[in-house]
């Protein structure tokens, strides 16, 4: 199970593997495609947090495979769980960027309608969200739907309970979820020798009975190949898959991180050499130039989207913790209604 | 229908019956739920009833409970999941304060989680360590959860129904020590709502307020009183969250006199909270200060010593003789 | 050693590293405390200094982090631990609750858990869901711990010296939005111990009880108060658990009226606490009931909205003119 | 992995193993003492539960050689931590029965000094006792000690989040922790299908990077050589182990429990025939009677020392919270004490 499952070299070759096939060329090309909207998207929100439009950025940059794959594998009727890290894999499933982004503007803790797309909302306590992708399953089991939950977590939350009770009530529901670890190899600071001193995090599934594959997770060709087999396989009945994704995180943590106190720049240097855009594009043939209008449509969506001023109305502060408001709530809101109205009073 | 004398988990069992046969979404799981029918047997012939897929055990695992439930619930479910004991929910905290309760808040009402967490809880049963805690005050402090306690087994009943069809979650505080005690319950009656509180008895002198175990406690608190020429009050405040003002506002200044009773250790507990708004909104009708006859600020005591800790009806009715009777 | 301007983060900072030169059995552990020296830099250097052995990194698991803790500090060690934010403490609330909280008592004191957990903690920073949560009430009602909200600087050092030295476990609750506010620490200079209330002013005419976070901003408004022609008292709790009544209740019975201030969402929490007992404790002083401005009950607001939720000046005067002036 | 090491079969018959060898015949009649005293505990706690004199009692009754091996491996600066069902294995490491059984008496949490035999409280959380385990093996690597931790814990407690970060832990900081699963096939009443579909508990070893043994848990001879490996292997250096013993729980979980409602009495029949004392015994060739009157005593050891009346001195529910009591604990100390002064005055 050490070998990464690859289709794609580095220097864009094929590397043949006996076991998946190779994508074919319209949809690597499509792929393609979203791979450069997904780095452009990383490089806006970045630019936006350097001119205090958004109030902080968790990139994934390098990472762009895994985040494409992991929404292109699934069909319209199936789940994804994203991280706070996942916003180019919420886009790719077909979420309006500039909603997923209100979460980090600060506008709402979720700025996207999660069963419209059928995206949960992102989470930020690490694999909390697992448990509730296995119970999205298990739901769909007992109704006697075909729907695939596809959860996102990062290398440092499978060392969290929640990692292993969600990959335990997924082994024995047979529950029809994919799991894709990221392991970009630090979790903030922390390496990934801190996390882990198993040959792999893939190996993790022998302990649950979950089969699991570990794949290149720069390669997008080899990730829609792995990720496919597991959504067919869960929709098929065959239950959970583990899958972790080998890649790295180029960017610090997030903009408010200085990677330089844990890293040497040494690694991220060797690491773009493993570029997950390079490889396709040079498998592709492509020049570097396609789509770069559509990239940048999507910037300046982005620019103008995120620009907009204002905040939401106080008054949702109180709206939606019940369904209904409770008399204490409705009394807090008036308190703070009367607030306003007071500020707004000329003194 | 009319009254039937069941216990308590008996009522509870219909009420988790009646809902799985009305709606089809209603689920049922835990720990030792199924085939046992739950360490209380308050699960008991529910996967007879409904099948393995309605009411079903989960590996030994309270935040992968709690977490599953959510994601049921995020997909057309009702779960409704039992906590063993009050100590063993304490794994499911995170799930429970991060998501469950912030979920709806969180998408601006698009994700509502019908599910109710049902927690056999509080003392008096002679349990080892971890068996007896009153954990109500870290959920009713946590926004966006409602808590319900129910004192008699009608609305043992009749709120666990409500709590079910709720859209919100619910903590479904069953008190233990009761669950094998009988009473009449005319299941066909119409309990007053979750958010509603009760007097269980008028009284002119002082007014006792609890919830829960404490309210049987209370009551015979009253009964010993008017023995000695007092007349006291009982409110069953049965749903911390939302809270009855309205009426525990009006039984006090009717009074003038107050006591709030509870099983929990007392600092920063939902007996505070009664407290300090009882004080707030009553103060003008206040003769005496509001006491709290509450659990001591001590880890749940073992089974020979635990008497010493829960609110007794003496300890009731030492705090209602220093109510500052000499002013009245 | 004379007064020195440093960040509070420079504070704890400086206490982490006395302790640990003094006491080769103090070990500092967390996530990212090591290389990084913590998200907030609290940590910042103490690998360099200390060793790999005396400040690590630990995988990713609070519950795991929380429970080695326990047990090192069960075979010698006094474990200081971060929690990286607040909410994120939530999955090692079992082991903080059912052994960090109760294994002295258990053991009849045979067994002693010096350890501090360290809570980067409340708001006001912008933070996203889940990093600013308010959670001292969870910590207070738990009986067994020790919990304690720094407000000031010196405080910060004083506070944490004593709670590492302390064979009780503390939960050190850090106003994380204070981390980088720069004060006067005289670094020899004893504060008050755990246990002490400190009056910050002094004041006739009401009383504002505030912890942590809360107490510039009460400060603030007393500052406000004073042009306006009101003398006010801020009392600063520091030590939520145990709670200085003493300093309290003649503060608030020297003016007739009191208002608690505290960011946490109010009900059942620990200003509910305050509210409950100062109302039982000063009842023949009050000219007005005592009020709470305290957080909405209301899940953590986004960043956008915060400035709405937090107690703010305006609101503690707003509640301050509310307090029965016309009897006076 | 999936065959369990064993040393002697049922039928008390040699089974050769090529790893282990096996212990020699003094050691094994010690235990055998060991399995016939410990059996004799279970049977007078269960009769005193009957009788009243305890509130509950989780028997190891068919468990005994995991509990006598356990702690028989231990060498004298080494620490137990035992859970609700441990009491035979406290007992074998040298606490007193009486003292260990006050629990289930409630007299009081825990009714031994843990720090003079270095048997951690009986745990009762599931799982929760390992997290502490590693941190007292991690702190005895810190002070140069070669102190090693032997954790038990049960089937059902695997599937909790700390088993994961316990072992987890052990792992990276590679903490001299010997963890031992009972798997005795049900948690309560959920059988361990419903627990695990892994191929064995032991797996979930791999996923940890930590060796992991599968061994006949009604075969103290191969328990002691597991145990004894891994002990020496971790006071060496050499890092945690995971052990799985493969065992069954012959009474119900408690005498509160009805076993009938979830297990066919026929499966416990199997299981008697795999009885741990009756196989040693064949191999060493006793009658039966060894050890008897010993036994004897301990059980009336156990009656006279659990049916003393009376309960502690309801002053320590407030001596022990914290190691000062805090002004407010005194107070509530001293409504106590009044209450009972004025309960003993006449009316
Ligand atoms: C329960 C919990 N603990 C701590 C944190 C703080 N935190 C946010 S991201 C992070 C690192 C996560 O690493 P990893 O899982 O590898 O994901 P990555 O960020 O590398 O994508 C930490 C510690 C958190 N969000 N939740
Ligand atoms: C956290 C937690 N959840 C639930 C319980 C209730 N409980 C006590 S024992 C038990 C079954 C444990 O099974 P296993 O780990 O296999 O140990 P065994 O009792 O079989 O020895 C349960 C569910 C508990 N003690 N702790
Ligand atoms: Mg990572
Ligand atoms: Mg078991």
């Amino acid at each position: 199970m050490t070998e990464a499952v690859r289709l794609l070299n580095p220097d864009g070759t094929v590397h043949p593997d006996a076991r998946y096939a190779m994508p074919d060329r319209a949809e690597l090309r499509a792929r393609y495609r979203s791979l450069v909207l997904g780095r452009r998207l990383n490089e806006q929100a970045g630019a936006l947090v350097r001119q205090g439009k958004l109030a902080v950025y968790p990139s994934s940059h390098g990472q762009e495979a895994c985040q494409v794959a992991a929404a292109a594998v699934l069909r319209p009727g199936d789940w994804l769980f994203p991280t706070y890290r996942d916003t180019v894999a919420a886009v790719e499933r077909g979420v309006d960027p500039v909603e997923v982004l209100m979460m980090l503007r600060g506008d709402w803790h979720c700025g996207y309608d999660p069963t419209a797309h059928r995206v949960a909302p992102q989470s930020t306590p690490l694999a909390t969200q697992l448990p509730h992708a296995v119970g999205v399953a298990h739901a769909a089991t007992l109704k006697g739907e075909d729907t695939v939950v596809m959860a996102l977590c990062g290398d440092g939350a499978t060392s969290e309970g929640d990692f292993h009770e969600a990959l335990n009530f997924a082994a024995v529901f047979r529950a029809p979820v994919v799991f894709l670890v990221q392991n970009n190899k630090y979790a903030i600071s922390v390496p990934l020798a801190r996390q882990s001193v198993a040959p792999s995090l893939a190996d993790k599934g022998i302990g649950y009975g979950v089969p699991a594959v570990l794949v290149d997770g720069n390669d997008v060709a080899a990730l829609l190949a792995v990720l496919g087999e597991a959504v067919t396989r869960a929709a098929t009945g065959g239950g959970p898959t583990l899958v972790e994704a080998d890649t790295y995180r180029i960017e610090a943590h997030t903009n408010a991180d200085d990677a330089t106190r844990y890293r040497d720049e040494s690694e991220v240097e060797e690491w773009r050499t493993r570029d997950p855009l390079t490889r396709l594009r040079t498998y592709l043939g492509l020049t570097g130039e396609e789509f770069r209008d559509e990239a940048e449509e999507l910037a300046a969506r982005l620019r103008t989207g995120l620009s907009a001023e204002g905040a939401p109305d106080p008054a949702e502060l109180f709206a939606h913790v019940h369904a209904t408001p409770t008399p204490q709530l409705t009394a807090q809101a008036d308190l703070l209604q009367a607030e306003l109205e007071a500020e707004e009073e000329p003194a | 229908m009319t009254a039937t004398k069941v216990t308590m988990a008996q009522a509870i069992n219909t009420a988790l019956r009646d809902a799985m046969t009305e709606d089809p979404s209603v689920v049922v799981f835990g720990e030792d739920v199924a085939p046992l029918g739950g360490v209380f047997r308050v699960t008991d012939g529910l996967t007879g009833a409904f099948g393995e897929q309605r009411c079903f055990d989960t590996p030994l695992a309270e935040s992968g409970i709690a977490g599953m439930a959510i994601g049921m619930a995020m997909n057309g479910f009702r779960p409704v999941v039992e906590m063993q004991f009050d100590a063993f929910a304490y794994p499911a905290f995170e799930q429970i304060t991060s998501h469950l309760a912030k979920m709806g808040n969180r998408t601006r009402g698009r994700v509502r989680l019908p599910v109710v967490v049902r927690v056999p809880y509080a003392g008096g049963i002679g349990g080892v360590e971890h068996h007896c805690d009153s954990s109500e005050a870290y959920y009713a402090h946590t926004p966006g959860l409602t808590v319900v306690a129910p004192a008699t087994n009608e609305d043992a009943y009749g709120l666990l129904r409500e709590a079910i069809a709720s859209p919100d979650p619910v903590i479904f505080l069953e008190p233990k020590r009761h669950y094998f005690t009988r009473e009449e319950v005319d299941f066909a009656r119409a309990v007053p709502p979750i958010g509603r509180a009760v007097v269980r008895r008028p009284g002119r002198d002082a007014t006792l307020i609890a919830y829960g175990p404490s309210v049987p406690v209370a009551l015979a608190a009253a009964g010993q009183a008017a023995t000695e020429g007092r007349d006291l009050a009982v409110v069953d405040v049965r749903s911390i969250v939302p809270f009855d003002d309205e009426t525990v506002t009006r039984a006090v200044a009717a009074t003038g006199r107050a006591v709030v009773v509870a099983e929990a250790p007392g600092f920063a507990s939902v007996a505070a909270e009664i407290g300090a708004r009882v004080s707030e909104q009553c103060f003008p009708y206040l003769e005496a200060p509001v006491r709290r006859v509450t659990g001591f600020d001590i880890p749940y005591p073992p089974p020979k010593l635990e008497h010493h800790h829960l609110p007794s009806v003496n300890r009731i009715l030492d705090a209602v003789d220093e109510l500052n009777w000499d002013a009245a």
